[in-house]
């Protein structure tokens, strides 16, 4: 955080308290998320370890063989020791390993291997996933390096064609423009699928599938535009629903700068089982945590459902448990861009001050995380005119709470997914509000005793009685009441509970071993 | 009715009869002397006289975007026009409230958004207690008894629960629009309500923000509701069609 | 100016200083001004005194009457006189006499008269001239008092179709969509025309004439559309231009609550004669202080054609002598509108701070002035959509520092006089601004030492510097060396230098001399 | 000269060929469902297919405001565009006084805002020392001696001032457009130039932010000037057409 800029009152004995409670809470889960695993987090495994490709049928290797072990029952002892298995059995490689798995007449689903010697048969294939991860970072860092940093906060936008083709051409377009950061949005219904699409995709509804060939696609173009205009655009995409960890995985490999990636998210949005949601979500950022990227949490979506003045408070306890869950996977705050947005209902008297309080409150309260700001939409009309003021309202206090990364505001946000015109003109308003206001978060004081500072210790106080609730009753039950977008979900409904699996006492997985170690 | 002009008229810019439009486009040419003239001619073929290009600047490597005004020579009588329209006037929560009682039993209904959408927020303020800019929910009212399933709802389980709870209506939320996929997903609820003997025993009401009366209709509702839609307006519709009428006198 | 709120640091000697020197500066134009007359003036008197109507060609009875005196070079005694004249010798009214003085064969041009017994036998219809402007202002503010009055900034919108009954139709649409003011802007030459055109006009090239049957037509609709949307609209036009005396006559006693009025407009950027200026304005200002108008000044034209950065103090310098001017021709404070505008080059950074720091400078200095805010123009370009988000940055400013009135910004701008649609957004965009921030003003305040701070001072200080070289060469040198606007004019050129005439020293003005009472 | 696509083009919203346009305008109707209707019947009287009414509000009592977006069927071939284009290249400040000493005598103009209308920026951009964006103007060149007339100068005083300092080139400005008086101000000095036997002895540039060179040529002059014009385009066209060429060897 900035020095000398305008503050609101904190009390940072309740901020404390606050982070007390969360911990409290994502401890809670973490003994659960220990005890288990899912398809997704094994399917991680697999491809982390080499595993790649599809059959026939287009259906990927790494589903075949979990959904096999699955169906064995036997998936609790972890995908790997399986593999160790065949390799000690005579697989070639991993892949082999994998497609024996998969296909073979005579997988030894009794898997003698001891946890001992499925880890040391891995070992060097282990080293070799975490030196693949290592690898790209390192790539992408070095050449990130190479190019000036762009002030913040970063202008992010997304393209959503579909198509990875035209989405590559809208991202050089956007970086053109201005963008520091891309995000290709995915296709409507993916997060629900268990699993992920292969290869380079051309159709998709409201979004272009997450696949590791479209991030290569993708991140090809970003880098290339990168250097044709000279400033580093980072690339992002969407760990959530049901393959979360596999695609932070792929993001990871292909050099990604961010990921969506929200403890509960797929929860509450998705409908996504929580046990499932829980387990998947720690695996997913123990891959982000080695790879660098940063994630951008999803506690913007609340106001969407829930009255961003009545509600504020849950945005604000959500980023304390997003945080605790994140530190529990090995993040550091610098890789935490915790989100949340200018939803309140613009007609409301003094809205902007109230705006203002919030964003303000919690870059404060987390001074070294990248705080993602996230535009209005959900008060979007058709009217694309009164809309684009709408967003310059909202850049404006982008840059006078200093957040870290600005999610740009398009004025046909209730019409459709940008276009290449309504992305040029948004960061054509953004450039000119951040600019032409530049140091007025440094030029000016909230008064003691004023709206924005009450409203900021209202907003706090609200938190911390909040996450005592959800402490006292654990967060499954605290999501069972709504406390969290005002949308309610059961510890056993949602999408994907067949996929939780209890890890057996012999379950081994020496590559999440690794990323913990 | 409200009266609009029987005859052909021009858009209005600030006289009657200048026709002054604003257009704006995206064209795949570099900014130059030629693109703004491309610009021009294209507005032209619109039908657009005169037009001038206010703007023209590089979106992006190769494309301009322009901002163009210019005089349509385009005309439309909205008195020739005919649309279907929801007629239902909308009634007080008291009205509604006797006329369910006229009824003798309660008003069952089931609502979801539908196939892979998950935007609740719609149905939700159509049914949820808690209503939309103070309007309460249909589960505010003593005659409804409403169900609300919420999002990602596949057509067979809406029936399925439909059936279940005996419901005299199903409501439908279908917000993501792209290549028509809330048509496919209405009209396929339609036809599996048809195929299972189930059509004529359910109001079927449509909803969402591209919706309107006439795509309800077009798809084989009863009606379409559409954006600004309020709980009240969807009670009032229902009590219309089901409800004995309403004598005014006090003691009725 | 409203309490507690975010002010910039004002040193009260220097602001006393300049008051002091731009007094200095009217006191020496005022000894010229009251020296001379012109036909403009007196032609005023004598629409004042009753005169009206055209003669056959259309041309205005007080100016065949002005014209006819000019050539027999007897002007210099004023036209009252040969009125007191005309009347003595038989004419049966005040038209009578015009109309004799204007077309009769028999005038004596040498008007026996003594100034004496031309205000003896004047006297009633110099009681009736008053009478009739007390009583518009008196319908006027009763009228007005039967509504509620709008918070402040008041929106002020233009109309200017050229046809009078569609700028009607117009300041109707205005008034739904929520505007406090509604200007009717002139034709674009009618300021150098040295006369009022007559009756209904509906032909005009960027405007619409300003004739008293307009004044009234737009009057009754905007009177209309008070009482339909129940608040009280404010009607404007253009006192301005070689019949500023003529328009402000006709604004009196047709109800108009506002004026452009401004000492030295039309010296510069319409290129009228200071001279004539110069007296036209005091004489317009007269009749203005007794109507209970307020002005509107133009210092913001000077950022058109200066740089707004480095020429803002010549903004302030010139409030100062506008103030000046006022206070000499009877204004109250509470009537003086002076102007200023953001018209920053927008692309500079931390503009905004600059264009804040102004804003505030000049509502603190002159507390009590209904402040008039003016949009930027000078860098809109056809680009309808940054242009819009360009003006809700200025709407921004407006309420921040609490200015009275502001006149919206058009996102056609640079583009065409405002048509209903862009009328309607611009309203509706500002009120958003206007009513999300209501009191953001009240809420911050303005670091010490910051960059607002330091430009407020900075401004002020050149201010100063400039006021001390105006009073130390006059008026009349400073402008000849450009220092308002960077326009360079001189004593004796310009328009309208011929209707200068210096008074006799029986001239006679009891019309005049009634309002200086 | 930039190369631009050489077949018809659509509009490019977000993929090849959907020809997305956005619209807007102002329809004498009151909001309802008609008069929704009524738009998107405007809209694809325009030729835009599908049209999306994305709002409709009241914007004055029996007014509608409305945006639509649509595809529009329209094409515009770029690569078949002509249009006359001043192809000077602009020269360093140096070259353009080298070229001028080569004549051996300073290039004399006399510039103008004219006819009524009073915007000097534009012209004053031109001529005045001070220039515009960092780019001097032609006051600042030895080369050229400058005479700005201001604003508001009626032809016959123009063309006095260009008589009496002999002037090699007249520079008018119009900003003013309404009913396309700039039009006929330009045109008129023109003719007035001719029927005086002068237009041969001067160089006649006509320029405003609604000016482009095919206009300038249209109303007689050599040569118009747009938006974005720099005092150096305007001295190297001069220096083109007036000068002898310039040798680069360093001692030319
Ligand atoms: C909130 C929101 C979300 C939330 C939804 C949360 C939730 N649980 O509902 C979240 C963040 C999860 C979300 C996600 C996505 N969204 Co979304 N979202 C919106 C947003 C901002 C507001 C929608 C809304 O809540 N409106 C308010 C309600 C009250 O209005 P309404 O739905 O029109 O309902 C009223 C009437 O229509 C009517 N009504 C509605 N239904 C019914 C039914 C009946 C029976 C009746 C009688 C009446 C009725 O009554 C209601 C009250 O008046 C819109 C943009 C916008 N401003 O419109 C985008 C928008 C709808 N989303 C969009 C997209 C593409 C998505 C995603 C696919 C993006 C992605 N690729 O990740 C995802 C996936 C969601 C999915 N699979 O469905 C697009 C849809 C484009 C299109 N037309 O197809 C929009 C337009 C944004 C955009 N420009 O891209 N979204
Ligand atoms: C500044 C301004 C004024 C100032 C002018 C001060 C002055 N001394 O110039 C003031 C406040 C006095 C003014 C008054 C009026 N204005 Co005015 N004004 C503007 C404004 C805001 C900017 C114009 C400008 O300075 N642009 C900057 C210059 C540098 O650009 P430029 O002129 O295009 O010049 C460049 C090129 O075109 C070229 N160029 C220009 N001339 C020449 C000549 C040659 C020979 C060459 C080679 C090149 C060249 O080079 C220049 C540098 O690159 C515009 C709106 C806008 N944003 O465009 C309205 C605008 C031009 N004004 C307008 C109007 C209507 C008026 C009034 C009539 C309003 C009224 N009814 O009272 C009055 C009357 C003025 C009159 N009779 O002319 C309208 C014109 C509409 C139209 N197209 O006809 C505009 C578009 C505003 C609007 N939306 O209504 N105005
Ligand atoms: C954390 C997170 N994941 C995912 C999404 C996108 O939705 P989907 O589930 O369709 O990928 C969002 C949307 O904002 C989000 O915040
Ligand atoms: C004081 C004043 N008078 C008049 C005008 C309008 O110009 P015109 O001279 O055409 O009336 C302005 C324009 O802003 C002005 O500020």
């Amino acid at each position: 955080m900035a020095k000398g800029m305008a503050t609101v009152p904190l009390d940072k004995a309740k901020v404390d308290r606050c982070r007390e409670l969360a911990a409290a809470v994502a401890s809670d889960v973490q003994s659960f998320i220990d005890e288990h695993t899912t398809v997704g987090v094994e399917r991680t495994i697999l491809r982390a370890l080499g595993v790649d490709g599809v059959d026939g049928e287009g259906v990927s290797v790494v589903n075949r063989v979990i959904d096999r072990l699955q169906t064995a029952r036997v998936l609790g002892r972890g995908v790997c020791t399986f593999v160790a298995s065949e390799l000690k059995g005579g697989a070639e490689s991993i892949q082999d390993a994998a497609e024996r798995l998969a296909f073979g007449d005579d997988v030894d689903f009794a898997a003698p291997l001891s946890p001992e010697e499925s880890r040391r048969i891995l070992a060097p294939h282990v080293t070799a996933a975490l030196a693949r991860i290592d690898e790209a970072r390192g790539h992408r860092e070095a050449f990130k390096a190479t190019l000036p940093r762009s002030p913040e906060p970063h202008r992010y936008v997304i393209v959503a064609t579909g198509n990875i083709h035209d989405d590559a051409l809208q991202s050089k377009a956007a970086a053109k423009a201005g963008a520091d950061v891309v995000a290709v949005i995915r296709a409507t219904a993916q997060s629900l699928l268990d699993f992920v699409p292969h290869g380079a995709t051309t159709e998709g509804f409201g979004g272009t599938f997450a696949t590791q060939e479209n991030f290569r696609i993708i991140r090809a173009a970003t880098n290339e535009a990168s250097a044709r205009y000279g400033h580093y655009v980072q690339q992002t995409n969407y760990s959530s629903g049901l393959c979360m960890a596999e695609i932070a995985w792929m993001a990871a490999v292909e050099g990604l700068d961010m990921l969506l990636n929200d403890a509960m998210y797929g929860i509450l949005f998705r409908d996504i089982n929580m046990c499932r949601t829980f387990v998947d979500q720690y695996v997913s950022r123990r891959f982000i945590a080695r790879a660098g990227i940063v994630i951008n949490t999803g506690e913007d979506n609340y106001l969407t459902t829930a009255d961003a003045v009545e509600k504020a408070h849950t945005v604000l306890a959500s980023q304390f448990v997003n945080e605790a869950f994140a530190l529990r996977a090995g993040l550091k705050n610098e890789q935490m861009g915790l989100g949340h947005a200018y939803e309140i209902d613009p007609s409301i008297e003094n809205s902007f001050l109230l705006e203002i309080a919030q964003a303000q409150l919690v870059r404060q309260i987390f001074p070294t995380h990248p705080i993602k700001w996230m535009p209005p939409t959900k008060f979007k009309t058709g009217d694309i005119f009164q809309a684009h003021v709408h967003d310059a309202m909202f850049s404006l206090v982008g840059i006078v709470t200093k957040q870290s990364i600005q999610l740009l505001g398009m004025f046909s946000e209730a019409v459709h997914n940008p276009m290449l015109a309504d992305r040029y003109l948004s960061l054509k308003a953004t450039t000119y509000v951040h600019n032409t206001c530049k140091n007025l978060g440094d030029e000016i004081e909230f008064r003691t005793g004023g709206i924005v500072s009450a409203r900021a210790e209202l907003v706090l106080d609200e938190a911390l009685t909040m996450l005592e609730g959800v402490a006292r009753d654990g967060i499954w039950e605290a999501i069972g009441r709504g406390a969290f977008g005002d949308i309610k979900r059961t510890r056993t409904g949602g999408k994907g509970y067949a996929g939780v699996v209890r890890r057996s006492d012999n379950y081994v997985n020496p590559v999440l071993e690794a990323l913990e170690a | 009715m409200i009266e609009l002009p029987n005859h052909p008229i021009k858009a209005y810019g600030d006289r009657e009869g200048d026709g002054m439009v604003q257009m704006s486009f995206v064209l795949r040419v570099t900014p130059c002397a030629r693109a703004r003239e491309a610009a021009k001619q294209f507005a032209e073929a619109h039908g657009l006289a005169d037009p001038l290009v206010t703007t023209m600047e590089e979106a992006a490597e190769g494309f301009s975007y322009f901002v163009v005004y210019g005089h349509s020579k385009h005309t439309v009588n909205p008195g020739q026009i005919e649309v279907p329209e929801v007629t239902t006037v909308t009634m007080t929560r008291d009205v509604i409230e006797k006329r369910i009682k006229k009824l003798g039993r309660k008003i069952v209904l089931v609502g979801a958004c539908t196939g892979s959408d998950a935007h609740t927020v719609g149905i939700d303020a159509i049914i949820n207690y808690k209503g939309i800019s103070g309007d309460k929910g249909l589960e505010s009212y003593k005659g409804f008894e409403a169900y609300n399933l919420g999002a990602q709802v596949e057509n067979e389980f809406l029936i399925e629960r439909a059936r279940a709870v005996g419901a005299d209506a199903i409501l439908v939320s279908q917000v993501i629009t792209q290549r028509n996929c809330h048509k496919e997903n209405g009209e396929a609820l339609i036809e599996m309500l048809k195929a299972q003997g189930l059509r004529d025993k359910v109001i079927c009401l449509f909803g969402g923000p591209r919706v309107d009366h006439a795509l309800g209709l077009e798809l084989g509702f009863e009606a379409g509701f559409g954006p600004g839609t309020k709980p009240s307006d969807v009670a009032s519709y229902l009590v219309d069609r089901m409800c004995p009428a309403y004598d005014e006198s006090p003691d009725a």
